[in-house]
């Protein structure tokens, strides 16, 4: 009976636009705010951090930046690795090659250099439809693996081709210990996630997903597949670039070109997959559930005394993984997210069934 | 029917012909609209109807002839152009975004006159002094003038996909009108209708005729629906133009009478 | 209907993954407060898993016999947890994130890459990494390097030796001058770390060096060794790791290259390397750190107190190969460092990080030691000092004769005079790019 | 010169391994309409099942001959992919019908997890042997003509030929049998095909285990060049690019594309890559697919997309 939005009655177009239009779901988020920015800090320990909490985060950034393309305009890739390559060797290179350059714009630049490369490979896609796009994306992939693995310039001559970033620090704060690198990525992630809502609600938004749904059409009523196509192209891969740069810099610290393989790409679109394309919110489930499955496999053993081997454990991971992607594409391919409404929908009913 | 006057001539088509591959899906049509008259085109199925639809408004790119429009010639036209020209167009089987609210569908149809750009819009704030959020909401309004016109306020947020066809077909119409067209092509507004529905489809199309004065190209089956309302009518055959004139002409001519025999309602 | 219940599936994952979530915040059981706990990184699945998986069944085979034999180094127990990486950095990261929470007191992290990122890490989180043959060759110098341990050699020490022992086949270094030697190296740190080396002794005798750089994993080598045959080089030197080497010997057969002509760092002299081609690979050539065979004391302590009690952790023939073998010294080090660490902070207690580092650093294993830990010629004896976080390099060359490997020299020494100022310099150049500084001799003390 | 000839016959019988596979990819998405992602794993599956079947019938059997124990390993293979067709027909593409292609992809690179992650699995995840005989050593042509001959692998040869078989078997298959003209109304048109009453069930199944047998003998091939083991999978991301290029619904495309990427990439490696610091060829094969279609967005033999409205 508490989550009701009857007697709710909106007086303005402005109100009923809202991001959260029911009061309950207002409540909600800022309690989860409160939780994140607060409670979790003060709590959790180093290790949540470190291994759920960071990563979790990133990666959420980097679903987003993909469900713009894929959930949105439709436009499948399988590069999204090529683009937080870039966007992680991009920030580097700010970084070390320029004097004093702080954190956030190096990691802004990195991103913007992710945006010019996901234009660039954008292009095709406007001649390239489908399962070849598809494809010709994994050139994207493929060049960047080799680019950073070979032009020596690109990782500043480190004889290893591994490079590794110093200190970081963001307004003379230093970002060093887990929780600080948390609350680093919270906000950075927080704010990119607001603006990525902002633009899939809004004009631009509905341009990508008529792009999605009926590329004729579209184009009829006067949107111009270009500028939709390739906005779409340039947003998510600013998005995207940024996480590979906090990827690189905040999680990993130091790292090669292996971590941003063609494996990443595929982990990410399972994520938008089972998180829910087409979904800001989605995207957070999908990572989130991602970041954590293997970490359940990898525990189950110990909480039920079943002596399973590793081999076993990460077979029985590819495994499980595989099986969901298809779960989820037959029956529910709009994912968590999707689930997510339903059950709200059921609770907005409760106790009351029809 | 409310006296309008019909205007001169806006949409001139000149000799046009089309072909995929080796297939005429068109050849050599001529026919032209007068503002603000109801102008149908019949023919059998796959007498090229709907790609004449697609030339009009640049899907297609014709090989040969040319499209005058509002005085100005083009080989062949330019979606964007087109649209920015005030010409909207429905589609024969449903092009609706199914995946968006019928609100954001209609919305869609107001995109060209929204100018707030990528960051204005990232940077969407309620606190009044964003211009997207303005841009937004008087849009909104203007959409659910359409959506009151149109009778289907109640289905504003769902997704057009889970809608009855009857209603989609409306928001097909909702989506063209909110592009405040001086030229409506419609693509069987009516097919697949019953009685009931073809009526309030053939209600609405007159209002819009007659309200805003809109010009409207229609191609229909249904030859009483097409007798009642249009002022004039194009035949098509097999991608050419075998009739063109009043509905009692062209219900006169006998090769329309031929092409339509055992095709006929 | 059937969707209806699948969907409750669905959202049941959802809410189990949730939970999860929350369970994991607190994680599991810690090692108890009596026993030494060892996190163990492996990769048992993917392209490296051949040579991965006896590596760590070597380490965890050593772990249970010295529980089952000694009851624990002087009583404490050991503990430990496999962690699987891959072979890839990030999860390397997340497993030593994970495990590190256990009480970890020292990690071997099984991969160079691994190793490059960790090496930032542990000094904050105060666990000293082992990277016995590989890692960061810089790190050798422990007055800059104070948490890394590459015992017993690093890439460039393998390099030197690999060039010192052609030159002597072709009687004297100075007869290298104007040969062509192709160098084929797995594309990664791990492949690219030894080129310095290369490029130096290139210039000291004058022969001419072919990159020829093989993308991971390796199975696409067909353009490669055509090159070789195009060049046809005196030498091909291997750095090869996992399905490369093995690619790459059939590759050379393909084009018809004298195996015998080849030689491969101690990371491409193994079983899985060259079992499946067989006399294919007759006459190929690698360096190798340790003995391989099960005649050992310590195999056969192996084999009694964790085979025949049916707790091995791999098969049985396994037992005692190349990299098996590798896999048992690096764990005895781990240990004998703990036990080391015991000598001077209390015997029977558990060990610190900080504590084994000290015991890394003041490792003293002289033949009487290795003997009573029955590791007697199956390896040389080997001392650190806070300066030298090596040892020193002693390694031999075995050849594959179809069927088995036999070594064809005795031990060998890297050429310190060369490497010593080079390790130096990337040291340096290390700290400069770290804005940190040097230990003094008091830190060395600790 | 001699040099050049070496790289191309060698860049023509890489090709052709590659048609194999991308022939694999294009049975399928003509008669389904999916783009098998799962392609590669599926080789990795079968030679897995292949190569430990050849060990073990030995150990359970104590049969000798070696040439009938890789005779009942490959019926044994064969069985399995034929149940794994069965199993992916009934559990995933039954329950996607109708679904835009992308979905299907997706789907797809799903199976090939499930596939990777089972294979290692039952199989173990060691390199594995599968000799069927394959001569290892070269042979020199030409010795007179240039100085050192032209090196052809035999290997190679073998399996170019073997490859080539199986591709005029298909086409035969295709082209004459009853099955294979049903296959080709389906790739047609689904419904006019189901109306006139043939199975789609029953097709899809036929032809995801033809492309599971396509797999296996491209595992066995590659299987006994480079040894069975997980990097198998990868040889299917060498094979995108050529279906792309030939074209997704076209065998003499696929075949063509092949031959196309292989004989690039490896002139590419070879001279090319040195410009480049070498490796070129990875991403190369791509790059090449990539610009061809912006000339020609369906491939070289794929049909052109008009936008009905």
């Amino acid at each position: 009976m508490l989550y009701r939005e009857n007697g709710q009655f909106k007086i303005s177009y402005r109100a009923d636009q809202q991001i959260f239009p029911i009061v309950q779901d207002r409540w909600v988020f800022a309690l989860l705010l409160v939780v994140a920015f607060i409670a979790v800090p003060l709590v959790a320990p180093e290790y949540l951090f470190r291994a759920v909490l960071i990563p979790f985060l990133i990666l959420s950034l980097a679903a987003i930046g993909l469900n713009i393309l894929v959930g949105y305009c439709g436009q499948i890739s399988l590069g999204t690795g090529a683009f937080m390559a870039v966007g992680a060797y991009a920030a580097y290179n700010f970084t070390v090659r320029i004097d004093g350059m702080p954190l956030l714009a190096a990691l802004l630049l990195g991103g913007l250099s992710a945006t010019i490369f996901g234009v660039l490979f954008g292009i095709p896609s406007l001649r390239i439809k489908g399962l070849y796009l598809a494809v010709a994306t994994l050139a994207a992939q493929f060049f960047s693996d080799w680019a950073f693995q070979r032009i020596k310039w690109l990782t500043n001559d480190s004889s290893s081709g591994s490079v590794s970033v110093p200190n970081l620090s963001v307004f003379g704060l230093p970002v060093e210990s887990p929780v600080q690198k948390y609350l680093f990525c919270l906000m950075v992630v927080g704010v990119l996630a607001l603006l990525a809502k902002n633009l899939v609600r809004g004009a631009i938004g509905r341009e990508w997903m008529a792009m999605r749904d009926m590329d004729v059409a579209a184009a009829v009523i006067g949107i111009r597949p270009m500028y939709a196509k390739l906005t779409a192209f340039a947003v998510s891969s600013f998005m995207v670039g940024v996480a590979g740069a906090l990827w690189g810099f905040v999680h990993l610290g130091s790292w090669e070109p292996a971590a941003f393989s063609i494996d990443r790409s595929f982990q990410l679109l399972f994520m938008i997959i089972i998180g829910g394309l087409g979904s800001i919110l989605g995207s957070f489930f999908g990572a989130a559930f991602i970041v954590i499955l293997p970490l359940v496999l990898s525990q189950i053993p110990q909480w039920f005394g079943i002596p399973i081997s590793t081999a076993t454990a990460s077979h029985l991971e590819l495994m499980i993984f595989g099986a969901l992607i298809v779960f989820f594409l037959i029956v529910e391919p709009h994912g968590l997210a999707r689930l997510w409404t339903i059950g709200k929908e059921k609770l907005r009913l409760w106790p009351f069934p029809h | 029917m409310a006296a309008r006057k019909i205007g001169d001539v806006i949409l001139a088509v000149q000799n046009i012909s089309l072909s995929f591959g080796g297939v005429k899906a068109l050849t050599d049509i001529s026919f032209d609209v007068r503002e603000h008259e109801v102008r149908a085109i019949i023919g059998p199925n796959g007498a090229g109807k709907s790609s004449m639809l697609n030339c009009i408004n640049g899907v297609y790119q014709p090989q040969q002839g040319a499209i005058t429009f509002r005085g100005k010639t083009f080989k062949h036209m330019n979606s964007r152009q087109v649209a920015e020209m005030g010409v909207a167009r429905t589609f024969q089987n449903l092009a609706l975004f199914k995946g968006m609210s019928v609100l954001d569908n209609i919305m869609t149809g107001r995109n060209l006159k929204m100018k707030a750009n990528l960051l204005q819009q990232a940077f969407r704030n309620p606190f009044g002094f964003s211009s997207a959020e303005r841009e937004e909401i008087a849009q909104r309004e203007q959409v659910e003038r359409i959506i009151d016109f149109l009778e289907i306020q109640p289905y504003r947020k769902t997704p057009v996909g889970r809608m009855p066809y009857g209603l989609q077909k409306r928001v097909d119409l909702g989506r063209a009108l909110a592009m405040e067209p001086t030229l409506l092509l419609l693509d069987e507004p009516m097919a697949g209708m019953n009685v009931e529905e073809k009526q309030d489809m053939s209600r609405f199309i007159l209002d819009v005729n007659d309200e805003f004065g809109t010009t409207i190209v229609l191609i229909e089956h249904d030859m009483g629906v097409v007798m009642d309302i249009s002022d004039r009518v194009v035949v098509l055959d097999y991608g050419k133009k075998i009739g063109d004139g009043s509905p009692e002409d062209v219900r006169a001519n006998p090769d329309v009478i031929s092409a339509y025999l055992g095709t006929a309602h | 209907m059937l969707f209806k219940t699948l969907k409750g599936i669905a959202l049941s994952t959802a809410a189990v993954a949730a939970v999860a979530a929350s369970m994991l915040a607190t994680p599991p059981a810690f090692a108890q407060a009596k026993e030494q706990f060892f996190p163990l990184l492996v990769y048992r699945t993917g392209p490296y898993a051949p040579n991965g998986t006896p590596w760590a069944n070597g380490k965890q085979d050593y772990i249970k016999m010295i529980n089952a034999r000694d009851g624990g180094i002087n009583g404490v127990k050991i503990s430990y947890e496999e962690c699987e990486t891959g072979y890839a950095t990030d999860r390397g990261v997340e497993c030593y994130e994970r495990l590190k929470g256990k009480g970890a007191s020292m990690i071997d992290p099984q991969a160079t890459g691994i190793t490059f990122a960790l090496t930032d890490k542990a000094p904050v989180d105060k666990i000293p990494l082992l990277t016995l043959g590989y890692g960061l060759a810089a790190s050798q110098d422990g007055n800059a390097f104070k948490w890394n341990f590459p015992l017993m050699g690093s890439y460039w020490t393998a390099m030197d030796v690999l060039i010192q022992y052609i030159g002597k086949k072709e009687g004297g270094l100075d007869k290298l001058k104007g040969k062509k030697i192709a160098f084929v190296y797995h594309d990664s740190p791990f492949g690219k770390e030894p080129i310095p080396v290369l490029q130096e002794r290139a210039k000291m005798h004058g022969f001419e060096i072919q990159m020829l750089p093989v993308t991971a994993p390796g199975v696409e080598q067909k353009a490669t060794w055509l090159q070789v045959r195009q060049n046809r080089p005196d030498y091909v030197l291997l750095w090869g790791w996992g399905v490369m080497n093995s690619t790459a010997l059939k590759e050379a057969q393909a084009v018809g290259y004298p195996r015998d002509k080849m030689y491969g760092v101690w990371w491409s002299g193994a079983e899985p390397d060259v079992k499946d081609i067989g006399e294919g690979a007759k006459g190929y050539n690698a360096l190798n750190l340790n003995t391989s065979g099960q005649s050992p004391k310590v195999i056969q302590d192996i084999l009694k107190y964790v085979h025949d009690k049916g707790q091995g952790t791999g098969p049985k023939e396994e037992v005692g190969s190349v990299l098996y073998t590798r896999g048992l010294i690096i764990q005895m080090l781990g240990i004998e460092a703990v036990r080391r660490a015991q000598e001077r902070f209390g015997k029977g207690k558990v060990m610190t990080g900080e504590q084994v580092r000290w015991g890394f650093e003041n490792l003293a294993l002289d033949q009487k030691k290795l003997d009573a830990l029955g590791f007697a010629g199956v390896m040389r004896p080997l001392s650190t000092s806070c300066a030298d976080h090596m040892g020193s390099t002693s390694v031999r060359i075995h050849t594959w004769d179809g069927s088995k490997w036999n070594f064809v020299s005795d031990f060998m020494q890297a050429d310190e005079q060369i490497l010593k100022p080079m390790v130096k310099v990337s040291a340096d150049k290390y700290l400069s790019d770290k804005k940190l500084t040097r230990r003094d001799a008091a830190d060395c003390g600790s | 010169m001699g040099f050049f000839l070496e790289t191309l016959f060698g860049g023509l019988m890489v090709g052709m391994l590659y048609s194999l596979i991308a022939l694999g990819f294009v049975l399928i998405f003509k008669a389904s309409g999916v783009f098998n992602f799962a392609q590669g794993a599926m080789v990795l599956f079968a030679a897995l099942a292949m190569a430990r079947f050849a060990e073990w019938i030995p150990a359970w059997t104590g049969l000798a001959n070696k040439a009938l124990v890789n005779v009942l390993a490959f019926i044994v293979a064969c069985a399995i992919m034929i149940v794994v067709a069965w199993l992916i027909e009934k559990l995933v593409l039954g329950k996607l019908v109708n679904q835009e292609g992308i979905t299907l992809l997706m789907a797809t690179i799903g199976v090939t997890y499930f596939l990777e992650g089972i294979g290692q699995m039952l199989f173990g995840n060691d390199i594995y042997k599968i000799d069927i005989g394959l001569p290892k050593e070269p042979i020199f042509l030409f010795e007179k003509a240039f100085q050192g001959g032209v090196l052809v692998n035999k290997e190679d040869l073998a399996a170019a030929v073997i490859a080539a078989a199986l591709v005029a078997l298909l086409a035969l298959f295709f082209q004459k049998t009853a099955t294979g003209r049903a296959l080709r109304a389906v790739a047609d048109d689904h419904q006019a095909a189901q109306s006139i009453g043939i199975p789609l069930a029953r097709i899809w199944v036929i032809v995801w285990s033809v492309a599971g047998i396509v797999a296996l003998v491209a595992g066995i091939i590659w299987g006994s060049k480079l040894g069975v083991q997980f990097s198998l999978t990868l040889v299917a991301l060498k094979a995108l690019p050529v279906v792309i290029l030939g074209g997704l619904t076209s065998i003499p495309g696929a075949i063509i594309g092949g031959l196309i990427i292989g004989v690039g990439e490896k002139l590419s490696e070879i001279y090319l890559g040195p410009f480049f610091g070498g490796g070129i060829e990875v991403w190369f094969a791509y790059v090449l697919a990539l610009v061809f279609l912006l000339v020609r967005p369906q491939g070289l033999f794929g049909e052109k997309i008009i936008d009905r409205v």
